[in-house]
Parts: C-alpha cells; structure tokens; sequence
C-alpha cells in the first residue's frame, strides 16, 4: 500500500515537473525568432476563396485588386491608374508592376483576368454585378459591364476576388494550395484549425518584421479569453463582452475595441399579421430597451442601435435621425392602435389571434441567443408571446425562402463589399433578402437603392442616402437592435497593432515585437 | 477469440448499417430545404440565396424519390464512398482521416492517464474501505461525474494555463498540448474507473485466495501486488467497455474548447452547421473507434485472465 | 517427546463478552497428528486460528498458547505474522478457492520462497518445480487452478505448505468438498508430512480422516474440549456420550436397515436407453432405471461422473439426448421433488423462512397444521421459521427442505448429495429421517452420492457411474 | 485491511445483521429529501419568478439581501432559478432513467430468462446502440420537433437503457443459475413469484445505483447539449443549461457557476449514498 501511494505520489511529482519544464521550455527561445500566435474563432472550411478566402487577406496571404485604407478609402492595391469610360461601362486598371507570388512568378494581367473570370464563374459577390466581360489588354485589364455599376471597386475588395497564382490550381481548376500576393506564404493548412505562414521575402511593400505567423481557430470564446491570458495567444480577436473587463486590467495585454460596421437585427416576415404595419414594427422596437441590452450582454451602453447604420459608416450614418427609443407604453399604445387587446393571459390578441410568434436565431454567434433571451423578456412586458429556436443559421434563409418564418435575429455586416451599398441593395431592394428584408415592398425605397448603383455624383448621392436612411428608420422593415465593436487583444510584446473594422486585414506585416 | 472478433467486425457492420440509415433519416428529417442548407454549408450564410441552392439541387439530384435516395445513399455507403462535406466540399474520408489521427491519439492518451489515475486511486479505497480515502474518492468520483466536462475543462485551463501557466491553453501539434484536454478526459474515465476498481478490490479482498495469500507468509504489500491487482483488474478491464463510451463522447466537448482537431470536434461542428454527411462519417468514425477500443479492450482482457486465454 | 505446541487454557470471547472457546487444552507434538474433531460452529476452526494469530481483532483471547517457551499470545501481531509460512503453514479449507485464479500453480508455489527467503524467481522456480514433481503434479507446472480437479489443488496446497520446510502444518478441513475417495490420498499426503517430522494439527469432522491419520485426537463441542486422547482407542471405545454419538454417526457404523418387505411395488419412473452428455463430454448412455415406491436407490460415483445429471433427468428437470422415459400417467411434476446439496442455495435468501412456507401453504392451499406436524416430526422448532435461511444451521435448513418437500406429498425424492456439506451427526439424522419417511410414506428416494459406505448401507438399489471424470471437469467452480 | 478469517454464520449469529439504514444510507436519504423539498416546495415558496429581468442587478454576488444566492447575467434571481431548474431537471431526468430503466431491464431480464437467438440478438443490439454516438440519437429525433423536452429525453433515455440491460442481464443470469430457482418452480410457484421474489428484489441494489448514475448522466448530457446548442429553448430554467449560459461569466461570478454544478452534484451523491453499492 506504501508503494502505491509511492507510485500516486510519484505520478504528481512528475506530472509537475514535467509541466515545469515545459514551461521553461516555452519561454526559453529567442524572442525574435518567436512565432507569432493568433487566435480567432474563425476556422478555416477550405481553400476555396468564396469560402474562407476573407482568412488569406486577413493574414495578408492573399491580396485583392482594391482594399480600404486605415482612412476608410477604398483605394487601388494590386491594380494602379484606374480609368472608367464615359458611359460608366468600361473600367480599365493597370496592374501593379513588380508584385511577385510566392512561388516567384509575376502577377501578369492574364492571371488577374483569369482568377476573375473564376470568381464570376462561381457562386459568390461578384455574381451580382453587371459584369459582362473581362479582357486584357497587354499590361491592363479591361472589365466591360452590361450596364454603369460604380460600385465595382468595392466587389474587387471583397475577399472572393483574390489574386491567386497559377500554381494554386489544379488541372480541374480546384485550389490545392493558396499561392498569393500578400506578406506571408502559407507554409502549412491543417483545416479547419490552423494555418502557418512565414513572412514572404519579395513582398511588393517590402518585408514583414515577424517571421513566423501561426494562426488558430478557437471557437470557444472562454478558451480565446484564456489564450490571451496565458500568453498562448499573442493576437487574440473577436473576445467574448465579458472578457474585456478581465482582459483590459490585465497588465500583460493591450485591450484595443473598435466600433464595426455590424448590426444585430430583427428580421420580420412583414406578410405576417403581427408585423404588416409599420405601426406595429415600431411598436416592437419601442419596446425593445436596446440601452440594457447593450450594457448588459455587450457591456457597451453605447452600442445600443440608435439607427441601423452605426457611426463608424461614415455617409450612411444619419445624424438627423432621432435615435430609436425604448418606451413600453407608447409600444403598448401603438398595439392597441392596431388593434391588439390584451387578453386576461397577459398577452396581446386580436381577432382571435393571439400574438404568439418564433424567433428564430443561431449561436454561431454567442451573443445572439442571449439577446434573444432578454428581448423575449422585453417583448412579454408589452404581451406579445415570443418562442426562442436556436438551431442552424440555415434555417433562416430556409424559413424566408419557405415563408415559414415569424422573425428572426440576425447579425449583418455592411462591410462584407467595403461599401454598404452592395448590401443594402441587396437586403433591401425588391423582394428582400434572405438576410434582409422579407416580403417588404416599399417603391420609393427600391428607387432609391436604384438610382445609388448607378450614381457616381458625391452630392446627389448623399441626398438620396439621407432619403433612404430615414424611410428605413421610419418603416423598420428590420428593427436594430445593437451594434457591433470589435475586441483584441495584443501582449504588450507587440506594437503596431492596428484593428481594422472593416476586418479585412489584419496588418501583421506593419507588427513588430517590442525590444528589450 | 476468433469468435470474439468475429462478433466485434459484424457489430461494425451494425454500427455502419444504423449510422447510414439514422443519417439518411436525419438528412430528410431536418427543417428546411436540404439543398439550402448545403448551400449555405458551401457557401456560408453571408453569401447563400436560393439560386445558389436551385443549383445544388440540380447537381445533387435531391429531386428523386425518397426511396431511390436512399438505396443510393446506403449504396454509396458500403462502397465507402461517404460522399463530401458539405461545409467544405472536401471529401468526408480525407477529412476524417486527419480528424481520426489526433481524437485517436487523445483518446488514447486520456485512456493511458485514466488508468493510472483511476484504479490506483480505486484499488486504494478497496483495501481500506470505509476509510477517508474511500470517502474522499466516493465524494471526488461522484463529483466529477456531476460537473459537465466543459466545466471541468475550463477549470483545467485556469488551473494549468492561466494560472500555473505549466501547459498551453489549447491548440494542437505537440504532446504538451495533448496534455489538458487529455487529462480533463482521464478525470471523468478515472472517476468511474476508480469506483469499480474500489468494489472489485472490496471483493477480492473477501476471497479465500487473498486470505490465504497473506496466511503462507506473503507481506500485505506482495499479496495486493500479486494477487489483489490483478484480480481487481478484471472486471475494471471489462468495464471499460462501456467507459469508452464516455471517452468518445467526451472527446466531443473536449475537443471543441481545447481547439483540438479530432472529430469530436468536427462532429460538433458538423451539428451546429447540420451538414449530415459529416454527421454520419464522424458517427461512423466514432462507431468504429468505439468498436476497434473494444477489441483491444477484448484482447487486454484474455491477457489477463487465463480463464478467457484458455478458452481461446 | 516435548511438545511443539503446548495450548493451556485457551478462551475465547467476543467482544461483548460471549464465549466461544472456553478452557481448551493440549498439545501437539512434531511427528504425530493431531485431529481436533467437532461440527461446525464447536469452535475448532477458533482455537487453530487463535494458534496461528490470524483471528478478527473484534475476539479476545486469553490462556497459553505455547511455542519454544513462548506464549504466542503475548506476542504483537507483527511478530505473530511473522511466523505465517516460516514457522506454521496453513492448509486451506477447499484449497481451488484459496489459489489465485489468474495465477499459474508454479508461481503461486515459488512465491511462498520469494516473500519468506527473498529467493531469486528462477531459483524458487526450480525449487516449486521439483516440490511440485514430487507431488505428481510435473505435468501441471503451468496450470491454472481452474484447469485442476480438487484432488491437484490440494497437493499444491500442499507443495505451498512444504516449500518453506514450516515445524508446523495446520489443515482446515482437508477433505471438505473432496470425494470421499480421496480421503486415504490425503491422509497418506499428511502423513508424510509428518512422519518428516512436523506438528500436525487437521480440523475436521470427517472420522475416515481421522482413522487414516491415526495420532492423537480432541473432540470439542460448543466451544469445549471434550476429551482428549489417543485416536484408535478412541475410535473403538469412547468414553463420552458425544464422541460416542459422532462414531456412530459414520455410515458404516449404522445399524443395517432391516430387509424391506417385497411386496409388488408400482413404479414412478421407469428409464431405459438413457444418454446424456454436454458437448463433448460424454456422461453416461444406455442406461436402464426404474425406481419404484418404498425403495431407495443410490447413484454413486466420483465427482463428474454425471450422477447428478442422471437425478435431473429421472426427475424431470433435463431432458435426456436419447432414451425413453415414462412415468406413470397421474405424475404431476409436483409430486417429484428434489432436495439439494447446498440447503441455503435452495431458499430464497432475503426472506424469513415463514413467508417462504406461508407462500407455499397459500399457493397449494394447504393447512398450517399440516406444517406444524411436519416439522415436529422432523425434530424442527416453529420458532426456526422466524429467521433467513442464513440464520440456522446446514442440517436443520436441509431437515426444513425435507418438510416443504413433504408438505407437496410427493411420490419421489431426489436428494442429490444432500448431506455432503454436513457434519457426520447431521448427516445421519437426515438421512435416517428421510429412510422414515419411504418406510412410513412408500416414497421413492433417489439418493446421489461420493460415498460407498453411505451408499452400501441404504442401497435397495445401487448404480455406480464409475466412468473417470475429465479432470478439470471434476472440481471446476462455479465462476 | 479486512480480517482473514471469516466466522461461521452461526459464531456471530447473535450479533444484529445490519440493518437496512446505515449511516451512509442516511446521510443520502437525508440529502435527497433536502433536495426534493427545495426543488418541489421551493417554487411555491419562493416568490421570485425565474424568468423576470432586473438589468439593474445584474450577476449580484451570493448573500445579497435582496437575492440570497445571486442573480444570474439577465438580473434574474439565481434561487428562483435553481429550484424551478432543480425541479424541472429532477423530473426531467427521473423520467429518462425511468424510460432507460424498464426496457432495459425488462429486456435484459428477458435476455436471461429466454437465453439462445433471444439473448444474442439483444445483446448485439445494444452493442450497437453503444457504438452509436448518443448525440446522432438525440440529434435525430430533436429533428422532428426542435427545442422541446420529449425527443431530447426519449433520446437520451434510447442510449442509457443499454447499461441497464448489460447489468440486468448479467445479474438475472446469475439468479436464473441459482437452485433456489429450479426448486421453486418444481413447487408449483410461477415465473412471477419468481420474478417478484428473487429476481427483483436481487435486482433491486444494482439497478439503483445505476439509476442514480443515470440520473446524473441525464442532466449533464442535457448540459452538454445545451452547450453545443442543441436542447432546450431559453428561457427555461434547467440546471445543465444554467451552467452552460452562465459559463462565460466564469471569473465574474464563478459562485453562479458552481450552484447548479452543486445541485447535480448533491443528487447523484444522495442517490449513489442511498444504493449504497457502486456501478458494476
């Protein structure tokens, strides 16, 4: 019995020094030669760049035709001298001289037009513009539309389009490996969780200060958090609300959080009764108390939702709107305007019709099934009668295809296209979007969107933005309902980090590790 | 023993039978189009609409009847075709061939632990029962299974990552970070393993032989080594048939918050997106690691007892 | 002579005060046996642990246990452990339960030179080897103990006991689950032992053992010793009514049954052509059996020979490979009725006998008198109906088995080894209890049995099934 | 170490068998009853409702005045929480085990019983069920109706009846092997009698120890659903859910955290406390 509680004894004894030596081991190395440790919940589906290709520009593997700056402009980058026709249908560009792949060959306009061609060929953004062809012509590529589209550059920002070189492919025209542009070269992808890159020596904009890069999918927020805290990560993104407090009196991190141009929203089915008046979309938005939910499961009172653009787009942010407010007895009062009583129940009908709806949501996104939570709570203090389904996001283009769906709440980028044109347009104009609008018809607004796509005029085009902006704010055919920040956090063995809202980029080439 | 694994290889071929056809129900089973959620699997939901979907349709024939479905779909089946993943197109084979690899080696790992953590710990509280460690390792045991291995997970980092900072966090690619999530599973193994490690030392402990042992001149220490051990072990051994249950499914959770590759992890995720393809290779893999663990678990047990060995 | 073990007022109590050895005395001497015979519960199986410093804490001992001039009983228990396997070796009772099933005999016989001398493995196995050889059991070096029939697990016992060359042997019921057969090779085995000149002391309540033996004897009753003495004086004129009681309890002291009248008997079963075997273990063929009202027959044979096997087919609980049997067309299997070997094996334990009885009187709707009746005629008190079968004695359950067998007025009893497990007095009052009961009733008794001389006595009919068990067959247990 | 020397029944006989409720059975039956009183009678007494919102007293620590044990992240009081979780949960997973329970050794009772095709086709059935990932089960037939309670039990309970069979069937075994069988059929009493004498009060111990196994198993398999989104529907108050939402608020409020870890924890221990015996 001695020699076994010799052996338990032992065991530990071991157990500890081993971990004692791992973790001198760990801290041994050369700070220079450190590889740099990134953690995002972001895992990587494949190689294809319609699917995971916002990952290769965020670790600025790959590179795209056009980015948007840290002045929020969307500017030229693999391209130079961009020039559009007079009647808006031909945009020629030049490509940028001297832009090496990683395997050292050039980026030629033939490989540009090629990888173009491909991104039109397949599902994916570029399937929405009106682009009629693609040529080259020597050192330019020409690309002809079918009718004036200024929103063009910004689809040739979107990670879909991303400059690959001919040896990425096979012969059936699958990707087998990312070959790009951009500051590093992927040495390694171990799907869906990591990704090893090591700066790339010919780099156009000469060479990164950080060797080695590894990146690492963490879905879990908590583990994120504790990455970060540990050491483990030395780039952390997307941390949980909760974490911030803990993480920002942490002496070893820099907590950096940038406003995003994201908005969680409710999406309504407006054929259905409860929500075919604008009346009563407004009664439920005024029942929402969008300062709580803000504070309470995004820590940020800020990022209550006053309107559904957030500040930080600038244009589509409306500053004369009256921020949407929270007040039960006018929400009340709006509901028995149409015509809801409330019944004995504590809950709102009419015509026999109780108002009992679905709200379907997803937990892709942690934070949506809490704010489901309260916003069910909210919702029965005025008597409506909300179910919460936290299933598969798939159910929510399935329930708007289908019709079955009450509402939904839903996160939504405007920064997907740098220009949240290409999302309004879509989410908002005729026949409404799976992730947008749902059996809203309002002309005026659809002639609105129509007539942005083709405007190129700065003034004309923010009178009509101010236009659109306010009949969305007024119709709420989607009810915002928080927006978005974005929290990193760096070890202070980093600087010149630099969080990118509309996260495209993760700048790693510009980081550098602090000298001692 | 032939017989033995003659058993285990039609039992696979239960496990491949039922998981195709709970697949296949699943697959019709879901709400919503099933070619809208391979859509939006391919695609992902900032991207998808329903010509993306027309189009999958198409390509798919999921317009055929169901029956003609599904004699495909087992066909496809049995010639080991699992189809694709329908989040990231690739091939489910390729996919859980590198998945299979690292759950294995943690599964293995967390097994190794648990046997040196659970049965030491039993076969201590066996000799002494009644004692404060048998208590303590009752109390222990009982609430280890109670806490939901997430939890325990989560202690485990804070412990030994955050705090202590002894081991990584989380991720893969060396042994250092098989550690935690191997340990985390070992504890859960280790309670039960412990508790019945516990009552069959209790019984052995009872038995003429161990009496006996002790009255030819053996000191206490040679007769739990020689003849307590082994025989206690015996129905541990066998039990561990069913622990392993534990071990796969534990490798779910465990995975998904270490970051850990395996397909645990890859069935979680394949949940949460309902791509069934996935679904089914990653249960099948499970199946067949459950089975393949229980044929070593099989063999480990006519190692030890001569009984089975004879009869083999 | 000096003795090797001198015992002097030896008392034995529990912790609550109640004894349970009171005042025992003797000695035992290097070279000649001592038998301490008794039935169960007389406390013999106390006094030799009490010798060999191996009893429950919870008991407390008092008087001279002497060795070398020294009390035993004063010294500490390390000290006391100290002498298990160097100075006293222990036999144990049904040694196939004391091996270690996942063992082989080798190493459980070179172990005993591991632990007592710190000898290298090899050499012990060279050691175990030949002390096992000398045995007999060359050919079973690597055995397990489920692989050996009780007579093997016995010797290797034996060959444990021998290797570390103790002064003294101490041997707990050595014959207990054996078949009678091999009481003259156990005897003859510890009989060598001691004329190599060790102290012998055999706990028993076998008198056949005792006889072989020979030496010297004590015969202890509720926790007395009784007398003690010379063994074959003993055997031929006790002095005390006690010892007296148990000589005549060996079936071959039991007066001859007188000779049945021969009147025309009906049958209750009639056999003929009958096989059996299980796998490929071939038990007995082409047998004829007819067992008739009023008329005992005895199956003897050695322990696997199938004896049993026959019983279940005759009543009705197998069915046989081949053969014809019939039994008369009014048989109800009720009126067939087996009595069992192991009494507490047959009633469900966790309830009192009471409900178990008021169950069986309830379901045939049978008088309580008729029970009360029974039982006083089988020498049982009412009260023993308030306690679990656990909670009497072997004889007196099997006696209760007797009466709720009787209770069903059967026309056949089929008692298979029903008094093996018992001491010789027990033995002998059910087995008279039941000859009263074919004398008085005209049942047919089916008697199963080891023993020739229990069979010779009561045979109205005799079939021996002498075929040689396999041996591993023989004493497998029961996992 | 335990004595090597074990006493005829007959030499202790007079000493008191020990009777049905020993200490440790106590403590159980104590803590149990402790349980069921707060998950029973809690939710009437306490006026608190689990669901209402305060934002204003959000994750308050344990020992407030206001709210003994806390509020969870939504404000809402963490004891009206715990015990209507604790009821729901209790029933919840006393209805599983019960659903896993019966087929299980129902069946496994039958598998002894009838030996042969029977037996065997059983025993690979559920070898197969084992083989199959519990959450492919659970995962299929919440298909059918999302978010609600009878699919998620059902198919929990379709994967925990097989530890029942196993053991059931092993055990019956054994007592079917006794002679105490063959001589109380050859009485003339039936296979009930038997059924209600030997083989259910033998089966009896085991089986609730596994039953207080399964019981716990139910409720954090219910937990480890809901931490991968599949199960219940916010905002039900069920213990295995609370945990996983207050998860995140680990470091904030790890009291909060460790209540209904705690409340899992006491009913599986009273319930393995009263069996008295370990799973085999």
């Amino acid at each position: 019995m001695n020699k076994k509680t010799g052996i338990l004894v032992g065991a530990i004894v071991v157990l500890a020094a081993l971990g004692v030596w791992v973790s001198l081991d760990n801290k041994a190395s050369d700070p220079l030669a450190e590889v740099l440790d990134i953690a995002s919940p972001l895992e990587i589906s494949g190689l294809e760049p319609a699917k995971s290709g916002y990952l290769f520009t965020r670790m600025q593997a790959a590179e795209t035709l056009f980015i948007i700056n840290r002045e929020r402009q969307l500017v030229p980058q693999l391209v130079e001298n961009v020039e559009v026709s007079g009647d808006g249908l031909d945009w020629r560009m030049d490509v940028r001289d001297s832009v090496m792949f990683h395997d050292g060959t050039p980026l030629t306009a033939e490989v540009v037009a090629t990888n173009l061609r491909r991104a039109l060929a397949r599902p994916g953004v570029l399937q929405n513009t009106p682009i009629d062809e693609i040529a080259v012509d020597a050192s330019s590529v020409v690309i002809s539309l079918r009718e004036p589209f200024a929103l063009l550059p910004a689809f040739l920002a979107h990670y879909s389009t991303l400059m690959l070189a001919p040896s990425s492919f096979n012969e059936a025209g699958d990707i087998t490996a990312i070959v790009g542009t951009g500051a590093y070269q992927v040495n390694e992808v171990v799907p869906p969780l990591r990704i090893e890159l090591s700066a790339f020596d010919d780099w156009w904009q000469g060479r990164a200060n950080i060797e080695q890069v590894r990146y690492l999918a963490v879905p879990r927020g908590e583990t994120r958090t504790m990455m970060s805290q540990s050491g483990d990560a030395d780039l952390t993104l997307s941390l949980p609300p909760v974490a911030t407090e803990q993480l920002a009196s942490d002496p070893n991190i820099n907590l950096q959080v940038v406003t995003i141009p994201r908005t969680r929203l409710l999406k309504l089915n407006t054929a259905k009764p409860f929500f075919d008046s604008a009346q009563e979309r407004q009664a439920l938005s005024l029942a929402i108390n969008r300062e709580a939910l803000a504070r309470v499961v995004m820590r940020n009172p800020d990022l209550a939702a006053e309107q559904l653009f957030p500040a930080a787009i600038s244009g589509w942010s409306n500053r004369q709107l009256a921020p949407l407010e929270y007040d039960p007895q006018r929400a009340r009062d709006l509901l028995n305007e149409a015509g809801w009583t409330l019944g004995d129940d504590g809950y709102l009908s009419r015509d026999d019709q109780r108002f009992e709806v679905t709200l379907r949501t997803y937990a892709s996104w942690p934070d949506l099934p809490l704010l489901a939570t309260a916003i069910q709570n909210q919702l029965a203090e005025v008597g409506i009668d909300l179910a919460i389904s936290v299933g598969s996001y798939t159910e929510i283009p399935a329930g708007h295809q289908d019709g079955t769906l009450d509402l939904a709440l839903i996160t939504r980028s405007f920064s997907m296209v740098p220009d949240p044109l290409a999302t309004v347009m879509e989410d908002y104009g005729p026949g409404g979007a799976d992730w947008g609008a749902m059996n809203w018809v309002n002309d005026q607004a659809f002639g609105l969107i129509d007539q942005l796509s083709v405007s190129t005029d700065a003034d004309a085009r923010d009178a009509q933005l101010q236009q659109l902006t306010t009949l969305l704010h007024a119709e709420l055919p989607t009810i915002p309902v928080v927006w978005s920040e974005l929290a990193v956090a760096a070890s202070k063995r980093l600087e010149g980090v630099y969080v990118d809202p509309y996260e495209q980029n993760y700048y790693l080439s510009d980081l550098r590790w602090v000298q001692e | 023993m032939k017989q033995r694994l003659m058993l285990r290889l039609m039992q696979c071929v239960a496990v491949v039978l039922m998981v195709g056809t709970l697949s296949f129900a699943l697959m019709v089973a879901l709400p919503g189009d099933p070619a809208m959620r391979i859509a939006a699997g391919r695609y992902g939901p900032d991207m998808m609409n329903s010509a993306i979907a027309d189009q999958v349709r198409a390509e798919l024939e999921l317009e055929q009847p169901l029956a003609q479905r599904f004699v495909v779909w087992m066909g496809d089946l049995l010639r080991f075709d699992l189809g694709h993943s329908l989040v990231t197109g690739a091939p489910v084979v390729d996919e859980i061939g590198l998945q299979l690899g690292h759950s294995l080696m943690l599964a293995l790992l967390a097994f190794a632990i648990s046997l040196l953590i659970g049965p030491t710990l039993g076969a201590l509280a066996g000799l002494m029962p009644g004692s404060w460690m048998d208590r303590t390792t009752l109390v222990l045991a009982t609430a280890l299974r109670a806490v939901p291995p997430f939890v325990l997970a989560v202690l485990m980092m804070v412990i030994f990552a955050v705090t202590l900072r002894w081991l990584p966090t989380a991720g893969f690619g060396s042994w250092q970070h098989l550690l935690l999530p191997a340990i985390t599973l070992a504890l859960g193994l280790a309670a039960m393993s412990s508790r019945v490690m516990r009552d069959a030392m209790v019984r052995v402990t009872r038995e003429p032989y161990f009496a006996h042992a002790r009255l030819k001149g053996l000191s206490d220490r040679a007769v739990v080594q020689r003849h307590g051990l082994r025989n206690a072990s015996l129905p541990v051994f066998t039990y561990l048939g069913l622990q392993l249950v534990y071990l796969v499914e534990g490798v779910v959770v465990v995975e998904s918050i270490f970051a850990f590759p395996g397909i645990g992890h890859a069935l979680v995720h394949a949940i949460i997106a309902r791509d069934v393809p996935m679904v089914q290779g990653t249960a099948l893999a499970m199946g067949g690691l459950f089975v393949v663990l229980n044929s070593l678990v099989d063999l480990g047990c006519v190692q030890l007892d001569p009984r089975l060995r004879r009869a083999a | 002579m000096s003795a090797l073990i001198e015992i002097e007022q030896l008392t034995i109590k529990t912790a609550d005060g109640r004894p349970l050895v009171t005042d025992v005395s003797f000695s035992i001497h290097a070279g000649e046996p001592f038998c301490l015979v008794g039935e169960t519960g007389s406390g013999k199986s106390l006094v030799m642990h009490a010798l060999m410093g191996s009893l429950p804490d919870e008991l407390r001992c008092s008087g001279q246990i002497r060795y070398q001039k020294e009390n035993l009983l004063a010294l500490p228990a390390a000290q006391r452990r100290a002498f298990w396997g160097r100075r006293f070796a222990l036999l144990p009772q049904e040694p196939w339960l004391a091996l270690d099933p996942t063992m082989t005999v080798l190493d459980q016989v070179a172990e005993v030179l591991l632990a007592l001398e710190g000898m290298p493995l090899g050499q012990a196995r060279k050691l175990a080897t030949t002390e096992l050889s000398v045995l007999g059991l060359g050919d079973n070096l690597l055995s397990y103990p489920f692989e050996l029939s009780g007579g093997m697990a016995q010797r290797v016992s034996i060959a444990m006991a021998r290797i570390a060359a103790s002064p003294l042997l101490l041997a707990d019921e050595p014959t207990k689950g054996l078949d009678k057969a091999l009481c003259q090779t156990v005897a003859d085995l510890l009989l060598t032992e001691a004329d190599a000149g060790r102290g012998l002391l055999v706990i028993t309540h076998d008198l056949d053992l005792v006889a072989a033996l020979g030496g010297r004897l004590g015969v202890m009753r509720d926790g007395r010793l009784l007398e003690s003495g010379v063994t074959e004086p003993w055997l031929k004129a006790p002095t005390q009514p006690y010892s007296r009681e148990l000589i005549a309890a060996m079936p071959q002291h039991w007066p001859r049954p007188q000779t049945k009248v021969s009147a025309q008997r009906s049958e209750v079963v009639q056999a003929q052509g009958l096989s059996k075997s299980f796998g490929d273990r071939h038990l007995f063929s082409d047998l004829d059996v007819t067992l008739r009202e009023g008329e005992v027959t005895v199956v003897l044979g050695p322990s696997g020979s199938g004896k049993s096997t026959l019983g279940n087919v005759l009543t009705g609980l197998l069915p046989a490979d081949a053969g014809q049997l019939i039994w008369p067309e009014s048989a109800s299997p009720l009126k067939y009725q087996k009595i069992y070997q192991d009494p507490p094996a047959a009633f469900i334990a966790h309830q009192t006998l009471r409900q178990s009885f008021d169950d069986l009187l309830a379901l045939h709707g049978l008088e309580p008198a008729r029970l009360n009746h029974l039982l006083s005629e089988l020498g049982l008190a009412e009260a023993l109906l308030e306690r679990r079968p656990s909670g009497i004695s072997g004889g007196e359950l099997q006696r209760l088995a007797i009466a709720r067998a009787l209770l069903l007025e059967p026309v056949m009893l089929f008692a298979d080894e029903a008094t093996s497990r018992l001491d010789p007095v027990s033995q002998k009052k059910v087995i008279e209890l039941l000859l009263a009961e074919v004398a008085e009733r005209g049942l047919a008794l089916l008697l199963v049995t080891h023993d020739p001389a229990l069979a010779e006595r009561i045979a109205d009919q005799l079939i021996r099934l002498d075929q040689q068990p396999t041996d591993a067959a023989a004493q497998q247990q029961a996992a | 170490m335990s004595s090597t020397v074990t006493l005829p029944a007959d030499v202790l006989s007079e000493h008191p068998a020990s009777s049905f409720w020993t200490l440790s059975r106590l403590a159980g039956a104590i803590i149990l009853l402790m349980l069921a009183l707060f998950a029973f009678l809690g939710p009437a007494l306490i006026e608190a409702d689990p669901l209402s919102q305060d934002y204003d007293a959000v994750l308050v620590a344990p020992g407030d005045a206001e709210h003994w044990l806390g509020t969870d992240q939504f404000g809402r009081s963490m004891l009206a929480r715990l015990t209507h979780g604790a009821r729901l949960s209790f029933v919840m997973a006393l209805l599983t085990a019960a659903s896993a329970a019966l087929p299980g050794i129902a069946l496994g009772i039958l598998a002894a019983w009838r030996g042969g095709w029977v037996e065997r086709l059983l025993v690979a059935s559920s070898d197969v069920v084992l083989a199959l990932p519990g959450l492919l089960l659970v995962l299929l037939l919440l298909a059918f109706s999302p978010g609600s309670f009878g699919p998620l039990y059902l198919g929990l309970a379709l994967y925990l009846w097989v530890e029942f069979f196993r053991v059931a069937r092993i055990e019956a075994a054994r007592v079917f092997t006794q002679p105490v069988v063959e001589a109380t059929l050859r009485l003339g009493f039936g296979w009930g009698y038997i059924l209600r004498r030997l083989l259910l009060p033998a089966l009896a111990m085991p089986m609730l120890t596994l039953f207080a196994f399964a019981m716990g198993s139910a409720v954090v398999a219910v937990s480890t659903l809901s931490a991968i989104h599949v199960g219940l529907r916010p905002p039900t108050p069920e213990l295995g859910a609370i945990i996983v939402e207050l998860m995140p608020h680990y470091s904030e409020a790890p009291w909060q955290v460790l209540m209904p870890a705690t409340a899992i924890f006491l009913l599986v221990l009273s319930l393995q406390l009263f069996a008295g015996a370990k799973p085999r």
